[in-house]
């Protein structure tokens, strides 16, 4: 029993760490076919990180250890979070301590690693991504812990694996007004913390608008390689984490090898048609100007809070 | 209890000796003595506190002393956790004040006054909680304040705004007394008795308006020793102007007594308050909180950012206070018993990372003489222990999971989101709210550290002064070092303290069984499916990072780190001016909250004398004032310097003035009577 | 105790300080006059000088017409030329020339009046000693035909006037000497004061309530020559008030003694001990309600006057502001308080006969209007001296507050309260009188950084401050915290709330004037250069002891409380 | 000397003695205050005199004798004394007499003093009815009289202007009250009068010489000078 448990969370870790990169190539392959362009192929990020590992580990001068053990802290904050959350089962020897608070923490741990590295550099970009990331991550923590808390209200407990499994056996709660408004909420919440395109463009290297990239700007060679591989692994389990959320079927509850393999099948399917949405939808949006980010969040902000409100009026307690 | 009473005993003792050598040994040997009393002192306030929280109970009696009054002493689970907390952190701050006022830089605080103000502040922080009778404890609250009041004004030589602070922290302590003073006075005479015991007995029998009247005199004048909003303006004047040592004192012990006062008062002394009366707690708390951690975002000033940070934990404490009296007063005391539980939390692990903060920020005054962040950088290279201590206090205060303050916030929320079970209207609005607030403090506080650290201690220096600094004395380092074990300590074996707290929320009324259990390293909820581990998350997290680690070690190519130069878009080095200072740092926060905030701005251009179109100069000022301190104190100030001037006509000096006040006296005492008054 | 022991120990407090002051008066008249003033011609000196000392001071002789003038009319000396409006510059002596004519018999009487003048202070302590050992024990004891008597509340006083007076002489000799006051003037000082200490111990010890009023016009009438010790245009002006405000207070006290030996003669009580404050008591419930209502209102506004009480409290700012220190430490300190306990003996007798309703309405209300106006005034004072003497008033409503609550508990209070006050204040004063010498104006704005030029005096003047702020460890806290108690147990919350937030105001006011003088950076960095201003032994001593006393009495009262509890019982019994 | 005679005489003195307090208040040469002054201490003396007479006791007669030479003898001389000391009234008579020796214009005039003097015996002879209700005896029942002299004593004393029209309010003040003691119980006992007589004439002596300093000090009298000591 216990070493299916074990054999789901490795599973669980190794599909993330395998596949964020190919969820990152299908993302760019989708986002280039509606563009109109061939695009690079869906394993083009692994060829990038390959060519990056091999390429030689460089400290800028004045530096310190913040610097280089950023990129080693954001991707086992995002391993840790890919072992604790139920994306596969929900039997698993670390589904008891998998509280929903711990994830969104540790997720602001690796941001706040990242921030203390671009400050650490002490170049102008490091310090205004560091600055602006910081004013973003700090308007997400309220939509964030909030959406926690209009998800905990049915189960009565902030634990993962009872909020999902809890989903599985009562699907309706998913789709009550309280159950949508906090997806809806953490999806934007997963925008923001992601660094995708409302919030911030991925992909550019404009220094008026980078907010992510700016911090990173002075990575090079293996550390690149880590960054690049931790903010990827961080969409895929955000993304794995809402899809888990919001459609938990295919999640074993039990543990059988059977389910387990079912479920990671359904997962990498899930979360790839996330993906590839989200790939489209980003087609069509423009990056919001800086200062219209907190517009955005307290929009989400309020349809977490409606969240809780609603769960407590409409269940009448 | 021998041992606690013995302990107490001795406290008592070593201030005495600690405040005689002050006065009297010469510098360098009245340094170290002060120094070894009050580390003594705080061992024994420790001890004592630790056999009290234990389950230990005595009480002392001494009707000589304090005329018309007698002192009482009694100690329980409650306050012998605060003396616990503030025990510890005497001990280890007295061993860095060794360091600290052995200094040169430190004429002020090696001074004779106050050297011997030391240990009695010291003695006062631990035995307020011991105190068993409202004489008593009036005489000990007034006692830590004419005493902190003393080292307040250590360096009133160098600076005015140290003057100032004094006045001002003298104004609003005394206040806070006449309010205290009012309330319990108020409450001794409804009880019929003025030891706690006959206040306990009494209150029963209170009509509400009475019990309400005190509540809210007692409340206001708790919360303006913790800080909170509209009575908060000392706190970030006092703080920052005094001796390091003194402010790492006073934001982790004094103002824990303000959150001691409510619960004793409120859950233990009044049985319960009116609803109105908690909420009122919780919405002061969560002002407190978000508007101190904004003020805290925009200070460049290091210790000015400190001080506004423990405005903003005491906010978190009450809130938790708050809602524990909500839960408590609508009947359901097990959620009521977490959310206490919770705030008792929180108050030892703010006090032991915010001494180590104060005690990072001392010793990096003490290397630069700076207090400014945007004239610092670079000190992580000079300072390498110091800037350690400030990255493990900045990881408690910024409560993310390796931290201390992780664990009291984590409960906090547990406390709040299941506590939506207590049915009310107020509980349905109150605690979203007070979630999104936590929240939002939380992300404020890690943007207000990583400002603090990044700007403060990274990158290459921007002043002289920050380039020349050198690493503290080992004295400094050994007491910086014993907080930053007593951080990791609560971080990683929470559970320690399980059974302290539980017993300190059954003697607050609330808790029946254990609310919170734990073999040490787990932290586990009995009544609700939650508990955190904090050594697995930690481990996990390690184990990712050699991972990782390992990952690069084997694809990388063999060979050495070059070191390469930063990146310059092809414009040369850049120097350090270009850096991202505190200002800048805050600056995107700022136009955020700019409504809140009302930042004052002002552009001044002087013209060449020769043409109004040739500028000379051009002045930029911004300053963000205390928004709330202007539109409360300002006008209040403005009347009563006004009502002073135009009070001056009432004795103009004319003998016809005064006679003529005590004719008109006598000719209206005389009608009176005539009329058969 | 036989009754010729307690005879002594009643009379010797008032006949010791008059035998002290009838021997300095004694040496005037024998000292050997060395020169005779050359009648110099009668003209306007431009530069006012000390003027000659006046004919022999044994008795006011009559001055016969305008032309022994005492010296030339005494211009503004000192002090920037352009005295801006407001209170002017204090016209201190200037700086004068050692008189030319001082006499060589002079520094002869200088050891003679130091320890001459501790001893009457030291006979009243020692008899009120005496006294405190048995009083409250065995009871109130009388001498010559119940003229004099002693109760607890008596011992108490007398302990108080004995403490504060030792202090104040102790701090005399140091105070004449740098004000280098020239022979004939420091003898009638010295004698002024000491028959200032035995009025006032008659007026403590007084069983007839007429022999109280004598006694306690006596004071006015020798303070009102000690006020005007210095000479200036300020210290005449200053008596003169004085004089007059006081007199017309106590006139009006006179006529409530005439009212209530008229009730009692009504009542049947004996011409002879109709004014008898004892037997008083006892029949108080036969007097008449409407006529001891209406002496009683008299002698709230007459003894009100002469305790500093509002409406007729306006002379005290004056006097205490242009007194010397030493005397206005005296006056501040214990001459208030001895005016107040006349007025507790009429309150005994009034709540006897009226119920307590009707004293406590007019005490309180005098009280809270004494408080809000101290409070107000306070705010924007500008002269340090002015500033310790409303807060004198602040003091001394509280203390009629205390008594208005009634209660023994709130009456031990307030009678701890005049003890603190009394200690703290004549620290205070003797300060500041120190301060006046050093820097050599009155006015808060032009001193600054005490602390920094003179370490000792800044540090006695701080806690002498701290003290009458009501900051623990000094007793005024002690009393403070008793008078709050007792005022919310008897019911009076309100009345002391309001008094607890006027205490607040005047606390922000004393706070930051005496910040701004004791604070900061040393004036003229290079005057202390050469080392800080010294202040002497002899002229801490009775600062440092006043403290030190202040503050073991706060701690506890230990051997006294015997005798407190026993005072309080006396007023408060009902 | 039966009752209808002693009445009468009382009556008489007593309203000699409130007519002076009046005519003190009306006047403005101090030399005649002082006269009007005089009178008045021999109205009082009369009035004790009566009393002593009437109640037959001899000690009354004698304090009666003693209260005429003080009041009607010492005080007034020292006055003058100390009015002499001034600078003299000029001798020609066309020049206003700004000297010290007339009380120029008072702070309140002389037709509002009167007034307010009618009004303060009004309010004497209220506040007095329940001590004459006490035992309605002659004597008592002219209390009133000293009650209202004591109120126009003080009224005098807060509206003069020169110093020593203020110590003859004083003094009126004082006069008021000693015929109060006498009416009321004819006269508190002996020690006391002594006593209070000795104060009132040490008061006297020492505003006395404060006059002479004030005139050192200011050059003059007025009371308005004294405004320096303000806050």
């Amino acid at each position: 029993m216990k070493a299916i448990g074990t054999a789901a969370v490795t599973a669980q870790v190794v599909l993330v760490v395998a596949g964020a990169p190919l969820l990152a190539g299908t993302m760019r392959q989708v986002r280039a076919r509606m563009e109109g362009r061939a695009g690079p192929g869906v394993v083009q990020p692994w060829r990038d990180l390959r060519k990056l590992l091999r390429k030689e580990a460089i400290t800028p001068i004045g530096t310190g250890p913040a610097f280089r053990v950023a990129p080693l802290l954001l991707v086992a904050t995002t391993a840790v979070v890919a072992a604790l959350v139920p994306l596969a089962s929900t039997v698993t020897p670390v589904s008891g301590s998998a509280d929903l608070i711990l994830v969104v923490a540790l997720l602001a741990l690796g941001t706040v690693a990242l921030a203390l590295a671009g400050l650490d550099t002490g170049t102008a970009f490091g310090g205004m991504g560091a600055s602006r990331e910081m004013t973003v991550a700090a308007l997400v923590e309220p939509t964030i812990l909030l959406a926690v808390f209009a998800l905990s209200i049915p189960t009565g407990s902030t634990n993962l694996s009872a909020i999902v499994s809890g989903g599985i056996h009562d699907p309706v709660r998913l789709a009550s007004p309280a159950g949508l408004l906090a997806t809806a909420a953490l999806a934007v919440a997963v925008l923001a913390e992601t660094g995708r395109l409302p919030v911030d463009n991925p992909s550019t290297h404009l220094e008026l608008t980078m907010v992510h990239e700016a911090m990173v700007l002075e990575y090079a060679g293996p550390d690149l390689a880590l960054v690049e591989l931790g903010a990827q692994m961080r969409l895929a389990v955000l993304l794995g984490l809402l899809a888990s959320l919001s459609a938990p079927w295919g999640i074993a509850t039990t543990a059988s090898p059977a389910a387990l393999a079912l479920a990671l099948v359904l997962l990498t399917a899930k979360v790839a048609l996330l993906g590839s949405a989200l790939a489209a939808a980003e087609v069509f949006w423009a990056k919001l100007r800086l200062f219209r980010v907190p517009e955005l969040l307290a929009g989400s902000f309020l349809l977490a809070l409606l969240a809780v409100t609603a769960s407590y009026f409409l269940t009448g307690e | 209890m021998k041992g606690a009473e013995t302990a107490a005993v001795l406290a008592v003792g070593l201030a005495g000796a600690g405040a005689l050598s002050g006065a009297l040994l010469p510098r360098r040997a009245r340094v170290i003595a002060v120094g070894l009393c009050t580390a003594g002192l705080g061992g024994a306030g420790l001890t004592a506190g630790l056999m009290a929280s234990g389950g230990g109970r005595w009480s002392a009696h001494l009707p000589g002393l304090l005329p018309m009054a007698g002192v009482y002493l009694a100690v329980d689970a409650l306050s012998g956790l605060f003396m616990a907390v503030a025990g510890a952190v005497v001990l280890a701050v007295a061993v860095y004040g060794i360091g600290y006022a052995g200094g040169d830089h430190a004429r002020g605080v090696a001074s004779r006054g106050v050297q011997a103000a030391l240990p009695l502040f010291a003695l006062t922080l631990v035995l307020v909680p011991a105190a068993a009778s409202v004489s008593t404890f009036l005489l000990l609250w007034e006692a830590m304040a004419l005493t902190s009041l003393l080292l307040v004004l250590a360096d009133q030589r160098d600076r005015a705004s140290v003057r100032e602070a004094g006045v001002w922290y003298a104004v609003m302590t005394h206040l806070g007394l006449v309010l205290l003073l009012a309330g319990m006075a108020l409450f001794a005479a409804c009880a019929g008795g003025e030891t706690f015991t006959a206040l306990r007995a009494g209150a029963s029998g209170m009509s509400p308006a009475a019990r309400g009247t005190v509540f809210v005199l007692v409340a206001a004048a708790f919360a303006s020793k913790a800080g909170m909003v509209p009575l908060h303006p000392w706190l970030p004047r006092a703080h920052p102007e005094a001796p390091s040592n003194v402010s790492a004192l006073m934001s982790a012990a004094m103002v824990n007594l303000g959150a001691y006062g409510i619960v004793r008062v409120a859950f233990d002394l009044l049985g319960g308050a009116p609803r109105w009366g908690w909420l009122l707690v919780l919405a002061a708390g969560a002002l407190s909180a978000v508007y101190g951690i904004l003020q805290a975002a925009m200070a460049s000033d290091l210790k000015r950012l400190l001080a506004y940070s423990t405005s903003e934990n005491l906010g978190l404490v009450l809130i938790g206070v708050g809602a524990a009296g909500l839960f408590a007063s609508s009947g359901y005391p097990v959620p009521a018993a977490l959310a206490l539980a919770a705030a008792l939390l929180h108050v030892a692990n703010h006090a032991v990372f915010k001494a180590l903060l104060f005690c990072a920020a001392g010793s990096v005054v003490r290397a630069t003489g700076l207090r400014d962040l945007d004239r610092m950088g670079g000190l992580r290279a000079r300072m390498p222990a110091t800037a350690g201590f400030f990255t493990v206090a900045a990881l408690g205060a910024i409560a993310l999971p390796p931290g201390n303050g992780f664990l009291s916030e984590w409960l906090l929320l547990q406390s709040l989101i299941n506590g939506l079970t207590v049915p009310g209207i107020s509980t349905a609005i109150v605690l979203p709210l007070a979630v999104a607030v936590i929240a939002l403090s939380a992300g404020l506080a890690a943007a207000v550290f990583v400002k603090a650290l990044g700007v403060g201690f990274f990158a290459r220096p921007r002043s002289a002064e920050a380039a020349a600094a050198t690493e503290s004395p080992p004295g400094m380092l050994i007491g910086m070092g014993l907080l930053a074990v007593g951080c990791t300590g609560l971080a990683l074996v929470p559970g320690m303290l399980g059974d302290g707290l539980s017993r300190a929320v059954a003697v607050a009324g609330l808790g029946s069984g254990p609310t919170l259990s734990g073999d040490g390293f787990e932290l586990r909820l009995d009544r609700l499916a939650a508990s955190m581990s904090p050594l697995w998350v930690a481990a996990a997290l390690t184990a990712g990072l050699l991972a990782a680690a390992a990952l690069i070690r084997i694809t990388a190519r063999r060979g050495r780190r070059a070191n390469v130069k930063l990146w310059d878009c092809g414009g040369g080095a850049p120097t350090a001016r270009m850096s991202y200072t505190a200002t800048s740092f805050a600056e995107p926060l700022q136009r955020v909250f700019d409504d809140v905030l009302a930042p004052e701005q002002d552009v001044n251009v002087t013209p060449l004398r020769e043409s109004a179109y040739l500028v000379e100069r051009v002045r930029f000022q911004s300053r963000i004032p205390d928004r709330i301190e202007h539109r409360v104190y300002r006008p209040v100030l403005a009347a009563v310097t006004g009502l002073g001037q135009s009070a001056r006509r009432l004795a103009t000096g004319s003998v016809h003035l005064y006679l003529g006040y005590g004719f008109f006296g006598l000719v209206a005492v005389l009608l009176a009577l005539a009329v058969g008054w | 105790m036989t009754h010729a022991t307690t005879a002594l120990l009643l009379t010797a407090p008032i006949a010791v300080p008059l035998a002290t002051s009838a021997a300095h008066a004694a040496t005037g008249l024998r000292g050997v006059r060395p020169y005779r003033r050359a009648h110099a011609p009668r003209h306007s000196a431009a530069l006012a000088h000390r003027p000659p000392p006046p004919r022999t001071p044994a008795e006011p002789a009559r001055t016969t017409g305008s032309t022994a003038a005492a010296g030339g009319p005494a211009t503004l000396t000192g002090g920037p030329p352009a005295a801006p409006p407001g209170p002017p510059p204090f016209a201190t002596d200037g700086p004068p020339a050692a008189p030319p004519f001082a006499t060589g018999t002079d520094t002869a009487a200088r050891p003679l009046g130091t320890w001459l003048g501790l001893v009457s202070p030291a006979t009243i302590l020692f008899c009120g000693a005496a006294l405190a050992a048995t009083v409250p024990d065995r009871g109130p004891v009388t001498a010559y035909g119940r003229l004099l008597r002693a109760d607890a509340l008596t011992v108490w006083l007398l302990l108080a006037v004995g403490a504060v007076a030792a202090l104040a002489c102790a701090a005399n000799p140091s105070h004449l000497a740098h004000e280098r006051a020239d022979a004939g003037a420091a003898r009638r000082y010295n004698l002024l004061v000491h028959a200032f200490l035995a009025a006032m111990s008659a007026a403590v010890l007084a069983a007839n309530l007429g022999v109280l009023w004598i006694a306690i016009e006596a004071t006015t009438i020798v303070t009102a020559f000690l006020v005007g010790h210095r000479r200036t245009r300020a210290s005449v002006e200053a008596a003169w008030k004085y004089v007059v405000i006081c007199s017309a207070g106590i006139a009006l006290a006179f006529l409530g003694t005439v009212l209530i030996y008229y009730a009692a003669r009504q009542a049947g009580i004996s011409e002879a001990s109709a004014l008898d404050w004892p037997t008083l008591a006892a029949h108080a419930d036969r007097l008449d309600p409407a006529v001891t209502r209406l002496a009683m209102s008299l002698i709230v506004l007459g003894f009100g006057a002469k305790a500093g009480l509002a409406p007729l409290h306006a002379w005290l700012p004056d006097a205490h502001s242009q007194a010397p220190a030493p005397v206005s430490a005296l006056m501040s300190g214990v001459l208030l308080s001895v005016a107040f306990a006349g007025l507790l003996r009429y309150k005994v007798i009034a709540d006897a006969a009226l119920g307590t309703g009707y004293t406590r309405t007019l005490l309180a209300g005098a009280a809270l209007l004494t408080l809000a106006l101290a409070a107000v005034l306070l705010l924007a004072q500008r002269d340090y001296k002015r500033m310790l003497a409303y807060s004198s008033m602040e003091h001394m409503s509280l203390i009629a507050l205390g008594t208005a609550i009634g209660t023994p508990l709130a009456v031990s209070a307030a009678l701890l309260h005049i003890a603190g006050h009394g200690l703290a204040k004549t620290v205070a004063f003797c300060a500041s009188g120190h301060i006046l010498r050093i820097r050599r104006t009155a006015r808060i704005g032009r001193v600054r950084g005490l602390l920094a030029e003179a370490p000792a005096l800044g540090t006695t003047f701080g806690l002498a401050v701290v003290a009458l702020l009501g900051l623990p460890p000094f007793s005024l806290f002690a009393s403070e915290l008793g008078l709050a108690r007792a005022g919310f147990t008897a019911g009076h919350g309100k009345v002391v709330a309001v008094a607890l937030v006027l205490t607040l105001v005047s606390f922000a006011a004393l706070v930051t004037r005496t910040a701004r003088m004791v604070l900061g950076p040393p004036p003229e960095p290079e005057a202390v250069a050469d080392g800080p201003v010294r202040l002497g032994a002899a002229a801490a001593a009775p600062l440092v002891a006043g403290l030190v006393a202040a503050a073991a009495l706060g701690v506890a009262t230990g051997p006294l409380t015997r005798l407190l509890s026993a005072a309080g019982e006396i007023i408060g019994r009902h | 000397m039966n009752d209808s005679v002693y009445t009468q005489l009382l009556d008489l003195a007593c309203g000699a003695f409130l007519l002076a307090a009046v005519v003190v208040l009306w006047l403005r040469q101090l030399s005649s205050i002082v006269q009007v002054f005089a009178l008045q201490g021999v109205a009082l003396a009369a009035v004790a005199g009566l009393l002593g007479v009437h109640e037959g006791r001899w000690d009354l007669l004698a304090v009666a004798v003693g209260i005429g030479l003080l009041r009607a003898g010492a005080l007034p001389h020292l006055i003058r004394r100390a009015l002499a000391a001034g600078t003299p009234p000029p001798t020609r008579h066309y020049e206003e007499d700004v000297s010290e020796a007339r009380e120029t214009q008072p702070l309140v005039n002389v037709a509002a003093s009167l007034l307010s003097a009618a009004l303060l015996t009004l309010l004497a002879y209220a506040v007095a009815r329940p001590l004459v209700e006490l035992d309605p005896t002659p004597a008592t029942s002219a209390l009133p009289v000293g009650l209202a002299v004591v109120l126009i004593g003080f009224f005098t004393l807060v509206t003069r202007r020169r110093a020593l029209a203020q110590v003859v309010g004083f003094l009126l003040l004082d006069n008021g009250i000693t015929a109060t003691a006498f009416l009321a119980a004819s006269g508190v006992p002996l020690i006391v009068e002594l006593g209070v007589s000795f104060d009132v004439l040490l008061a006297v002596l020492v505003l006395q010489i404060l006059t002479t300093r004030m005139r050192a000090a200011f050059g003059g009298t007025g009371i308005d000078d004294l405004r320096e000591l303000r806050d």
